[in-house]
């Protein structure tokens, strides 16, 4: 019985994990929360109705490509004449865009939810025992998996990587030994692109419909899982994503059903709790401008 | 309180110069006696006055908070609690639990209830205040914003109380443009004076040089935590005027839309001046009526546009072109009577500050 | 026509003029120190020949071609390299990813290969702990690694921003040894430094910066008179 | 804000230590600043004498040793408690209020010392006529020069009427005249204000022109401690300076 919860819970935690990460990456190079993120993920979501009668290989191409285009031009119209501004004005201009994402999709779309025809073959049920496993959780635990271990070796071995991470401590002594910076920026939004399209596929494949105001939520979950996980640490990042999917599972499971519907705000006061505690998050990255 | 004369006279220019030119519009707007026009200005004026909180705040102190919404649901949902006719409750609140069972049988006058609103507002807000004034930068952006999602759970779930997710209804509706313009005149006025004597300036001072502040003895999460208690109850206020203006409201009329929207107005007008916070309403709120009224009727040669989130989207488009091109603001964070001082001192302002 | 050239060079900030009328030049193949006490402006010199800062005045002439205003990223592909003040070397990268992110303005990989073996045969102790997070290193084999980071580019100017500061003596003895095989060597250096005589006796020439931003000497060579005059000049102890 | 009846006489750190990840930026300091004395703390730079100063200010955490406000023992108190206690600092970089005026930055300081209002204006005014920048008193402090900033920062920690006034090099970036007026005004807020002075400063004329005593710190250790005239011609203070290769 718990261990079927623990099943779920990790199924629901490794999506959040993925979803934190393409927000704390852009942060840890540029001290910006992009709140535009849930809107690359909607985003990804039509690019997947719209190609939904294409092969699969063409239909995942198609929707990381859509959303990396996107990502893009976030940063190149909208992010980088802002990037010397406030923190608070980067967070607010980030607002504004996804306000324009979302309602630019609402006029192109339709204020009603588009239906997204299921992906039949992903809801096969694997029984362990008296154990149920989608296969929907096996394949997002092993992207999630995947994609973290790709982003650290990405970090870790690419001259990119190398030159991320420098951007990252030190902006100013980056420029000296010549990286470029808008190059390396650009790449963080291509990469950060490229994980919120994992994070549109597996997400909407478990939903009948997408809608503009379907990035609304995540990006939520995102932040709040990015700051209490630890900016600048991409593993402290991902744990805080995945902490917040698997408490929030466990919650609903565990939770006397009269106290159930008041699951979020009981895991809203936990992270009002571990700020106090750790304001910098469960893993505080050295030199991070807050 | 011992303030200098000299504060008080700027208190008093400050005010005058903010509010005044609001009642002629007001006044202009009445004159008209289209009751669109007059409904639109009534709800302009309401939101500013929430925006002034926030402004009393996070303006004052740098810190940014997504919690004054929270805090203007709290208070409009207090102030109907206390004033919807007795004879109604029984209907509306049948399960209310046993410590809120007097309110069956209370109801008080709408100008009381929205007092008693607000003062319960500032209460809460001291209290949850306490620990989130500790939080800096985004850290407290998380944490205001975590306090949001646990007030519109309790408000969408306590059924017995909030009536969860069906709309509050029976409020009195008694919100007029007068008391709205009644409500940000005590908004300004208060934001004004708090932010000119001392408890208010110790605030700012944290807010321009953390390390300074504390250099020469000021408390900064005591200096958070007033400044926090009366920028919450000024929300409340405002909410509290909302709530009886629109009758009929549920946790929805207060979401994230709202809250991202008071925010973008206050940077939009120029994070750190009450001059920002009017003008960044009235500009945005001005803009959002034009657009809206062509994307319903047309206007002069521009034909109607019926999309769905054409006006939303086109504001959002304005929004991001203001903050691209003016990052400080349309005010750059400055009052309205700097612009006065400074050519009394025009000799001496040598060179651009840094 | 000289390597480096300032002419008339002046920075300020908003109000504050941190260095006003600077001349100095520097040939190829030279060692020129510049010394003067805090706040005289050595910092803001070097931020402006890195491109770092935009001169308000003046010009900056590298290999008799204008660079004052140029971004950093070009300064550094013209040939010149920063050893910064503080080191700020990035802690969180290894020793060897240090060294390689410094050689991020060229091409060849293999060529980049070669100078990382020769840089490791030059600085043992970084060969040692190629793999250790620099942040680990001591304040000594920080300094080196920056020096090592700067050389990468394969520079045709070192420019060094207080080399010894906050090094233990017999360290910046080290340091200063360094500088002297690179001189030998044929690297043209300039560099920054408060510590007087050792910079003075290590260089072929110096430069001495005053408050208000104004060069008072030229001083050649390194004997010891000219290095005591200097001195009760440095520590004002003859004005009291 | 606080009562100051008792007013301490002196202010003494006990072999103070500051390690920064294995770095010993001060390393087992003592020192003792007495009231209406000015004492000069010195050294090349690097040598631990900002850390010491913001480890005495509460900004940074002591790994070892006891600071001490007369009998009362003020380590770990944080700044704030630190500063209503009579013990303020200034900032290298003035960290003065930039979008307030100069005289709201001094009233704010005056707030301290519990003088509000009319009385606040008029003591800060007062204070600002002290240190001869009372001309600039309705002046944006953003928009005024680096040596009158100073003063404002100065002028700004004086009006907290403070036992202890510790400055961190107040003449960084002045010029000659500048600094000769500066180290005057020191002694001047000494003389009036009957405080305590820890000066530290890199412009050895203004150290010798006002300091009594002088404290040499190299690689966050004390090197030598004495009067002016003793510190002089002290070979190890000479040598700090110079480097170990010269004598």
């Amino acid at each position: 019985m718990y261990l079927q919860y623990i099943i779920d819970s990790i199924g629901t935690g490794s999506l959040y994990a993925l979803m934190t990460l393409g927000l704390a990456l852009v942060f840890s190079v540029m001290g910006l929360m992009n709140f535009a993120y849930g809107q690359l993920v909607m985003i990804g979501g039509f690019a997947m109705i719209l190609l939904r009668s294409q092969p699969w290989w063409v239909l995942i191409l198609g929707t990381v490509v859509a959303v990396v285009i996107v990502s893009l031009l976030m940063e190149r119209l909208a992010f980088r004449p802002v990037r010397t501004a406030t923190a608070m004005t980067m967070l607010i201009t980030s607002f504004a865009l996804a306000q324009l994402l979302q309602q630019a999709a609402r006029v192109a779309f339709g204020a009603n939810p588009r239906p997204l025809e299921q992906f039949s073959e992903l809801s096969v049920q694997y029984t362990v025992g008296d154990l149920y496993i989608s296969r929907m959780t096996l394949i997002t635990v092993t992207t999630t998996l995947v994609s973290v271990v790709v982003l650290a070796l990405l970090l870790k071995r690419t001259n990119i990587g190398v030159q991320l991470r420098a951007s990252t401590e030190d902006v100013e002594m980056s420029k000296l030994v010549g990286i470029r910076s808008n190059r390396v920026i650009a790449s963080a939004f291509v990469i950060s692109g490229v994980l919120a399209a994992i994070v549109a596929m597996l997400f909407f494949s478990t939903r009948t419909n997408v809608s503009w105001s379907s990035g609304e939520s995540i990006v939520l979950i995102a932040f709040v899982g990015a700051v209490i996980g630890g900016l600048g640490s991409m593993v402290g990042a991902a744990l805080g994503g995945f902490l917040m999917g698997f408490t929030y599972t466990m919650l609903n499971a565990l939770l006397p059903v009269e106290l159930r519907v008041f699951a979020d705000a009981i895991l809203y006061t936990l992270v009002i709790v571990v700020l106090l505690i750790r304001p910098a998050g469960i893993i505080a990255a050295k030199g991070v401008r807050v | 309180m011992g303030q200098s004369v000299a504060t008080w006279r700027r208190w008093a220019w400050l005010t005058g110069l903010l509010v005044i030119p609001l009642i002629i519009l007001a006044v202009l707007v009445y004159l008209t006696g289209d009751i669109s026009w007059i409904q639109r200005a009534s709800s302009a004026l309401i939101l500013m006055i929430i925006v002034v909180g926030l402004h009393t705040f996070s303006g004052n102190s740098g810190v940014i908070s997504f919690a004054s919404v929270a805090f203007a649901m709290i208070a409009a949902y207090t102030s109907a609690l206390l004033t919807i006719p007795v004879e109604q409750k029984p209907s509306l609140f049948p399960d209310l639990p046993f410590f809120l069972e007097w309110l069956a049988s209370f109801s008080v006058p709408v100008p009381l209830g929205i007092l008693m609103a607000v003062a319960f507002t500032g209460l809460i807000a001291f209290i949850v205040g306490i620990p989130l004034v500790r939080l800096s930068g985004l850290a407290a952006g998380i944490g205001t914003l975590a306090f949001l999602v646990v007030v519109t759970v309790i408000v969408t779930k306590w059924k017995a109380v909030t009536r969860g997710e069906s709309t509050m209804v029976g409020v009195p509706k008694e919100t007029t443009l007068w008391w709205a313009v009644v409500g940000i005149a005590i908004a300004i006025a208060i934001a004004a004076l708090y932010q000119m004597t001392r408890r208010g300036r110790r605030l700012i001072a944290s807010r321009e040089d953390d390390k300074a502040a504390m250099s020469i003895g000021i408390s900064i999460p005591i200096e958070r935590l007033w400044g926090w208690t009366l920028g919450c109850a000024i929300a409340g206020l405002g909410g509290a005027l909302y709530g009886h203006y629109i009758a009929t409201f549920s946790a929805t009329t207060f979401g994230f839309a709202l809250t991202f929207f008071t925010v973008a107005m206050l940077v939009i007008g120029g994070l750190g001046s009450l001059t920002g916070a009017v003008v960044g309403v009235l500009v945005v709120q001005i803009l959002a009526e034009f657009l809206r009224t062509i994307e319903t009727q047309g206007l002069g040669p521009i034909p109607m546009l019926e999309f769905p989130g054409i006006t939303e989207m086109v504001l959002a488009l304005i929004m991001l072109l203001v903050l691209i091109l003016r990052p400080a603001g349309i005010t750059g964070g400055r009052e309205i009577t700097t612009w006065f001082r400074r050519r009394k001192s025009a000799p001496a302002a040598r060179g651009a500050s840094t | 026509m000289s390597l480096l050239e300032l002419q008339g060079l002046r920075i300020a900030y908003g109000e504050a003029v941190a260095v006003q009328g600077l001349d100095l030049h520097l040939d190829e193949g030279e060692f020129v120190s510049l010394i003067g006490h805090n706040g005289v402006g050595k910092s803001s010199t070097v931020k402006a020949i890195a491109g770092l800062v935009k001169p308000a005045a003046g010009t900056i002439s590298f290999t008799g071609e204008e660079i004052q205003g140029k971004d950093p990223g070009v300064i550094l592909r013209k040939g010149i390299a920063v050893v910064p003040e503080g080191r700020r070397i990035f802690t969180r990268l290894t020793v060897k990813e240090n060294l390689t992110v410094g050689a991020t303005v060229r091409k060849d990989r293999s060529a980049i290969e070669a100078s990382y073996r020769s840089m490791i045969e030059r600085f043992p102790v970084l060969g040692k702990y190629s793999g250790r997070m620099a942040g680990l290193l001591s304040g000594g084999e920080q300094q080196q690694l920056a020096i090592a980071r700067a050389l990468m580019s394969e520079p045709r100017l070192l420019l060094l921003d207080e080399p010894s500061l906050g090094l233990a003596p017999q360290i910046v003895d080290q340091v200063f040894d360094l500088l002297g095989e690179l001189r030998a060597q044929g690297t043209t250096i300039f560099l920054v430094e408060q510590n007087a005589a050792q910079a003075i006796r290590a260089s072929d020439r110096y430069y001495v910066m005053r408050t208000g931003g104004v060069i008072q000497v030229e001083a050649k060579g390194g004997d010891s008179a000219d290095v005591s005059a200097i001195e009760a000049d440095y520590l004002h102890f003859g004005k009291v | 804000m606080m009562d100051r009846s008792s007013r301490a006489e002196t202010l003494t750190t006990d072999g103070v230590c500051v390690y920064f990840e294995g770095v010993k930026a001060v390393d087992d300091i003592s020192l003792s600043v007495q009231r209406n004395r000015i004492h000069g703390l010195i050294g090349p730079n690097g040598a631990g004498k900002s850390t010491l100063f913001n480890a005495v200010s509460g900004f940074v955490p002591l790994t070892a040793g006891r600071v001490s406000l007369g009998d009362a023992d003020i380590s770990g108190w944080s700044p704030t408690r630190i500063s209503q206690h009579g013990v303020v600092r200034t900032f290298q970089d003035t960290r003065i209020f930039k979008a307030l005026t100069v005289l709201e930055n001094v009233e704010l300081g005056a707030m301290d010392a519990g003088l509000h209002g009319n009385v606040g204006r008029a003591a800060s005014l007062q204070v600002l006529e002290l240190l001869r920048i009372d001309h600039l008193a309705d002046e944006i402090a953003g928009n005024v020069a680096l040596g009158d900033g100073r003063r404002v920062g100065i002028a700004r920690a004086v009006a907290t009427q403070p036992d202890f006034l510790m400055m961190d090099e107040p003449a960084a970036g002045l010029d000659e005249k500048e600094t000769s007026e500066l180290a005057d005004s020191i002694k001047e807020i000494r003389d009036e204000r009957q405080c305590g002075v820890l000066l530290v400063e890199h412009d050895m004329s203004v150290i010798f022109k006002i300091c009594e005593e002088i404290h040499v710190m190299d690689s966050g250790r004390t090197i030598a401690v004495g009067t002016p005239d003793e510190i002089r011609t002290n070979a190890a203070v000479i040598e700090a300076y110079f480097g170990s290769g010269h004598s």
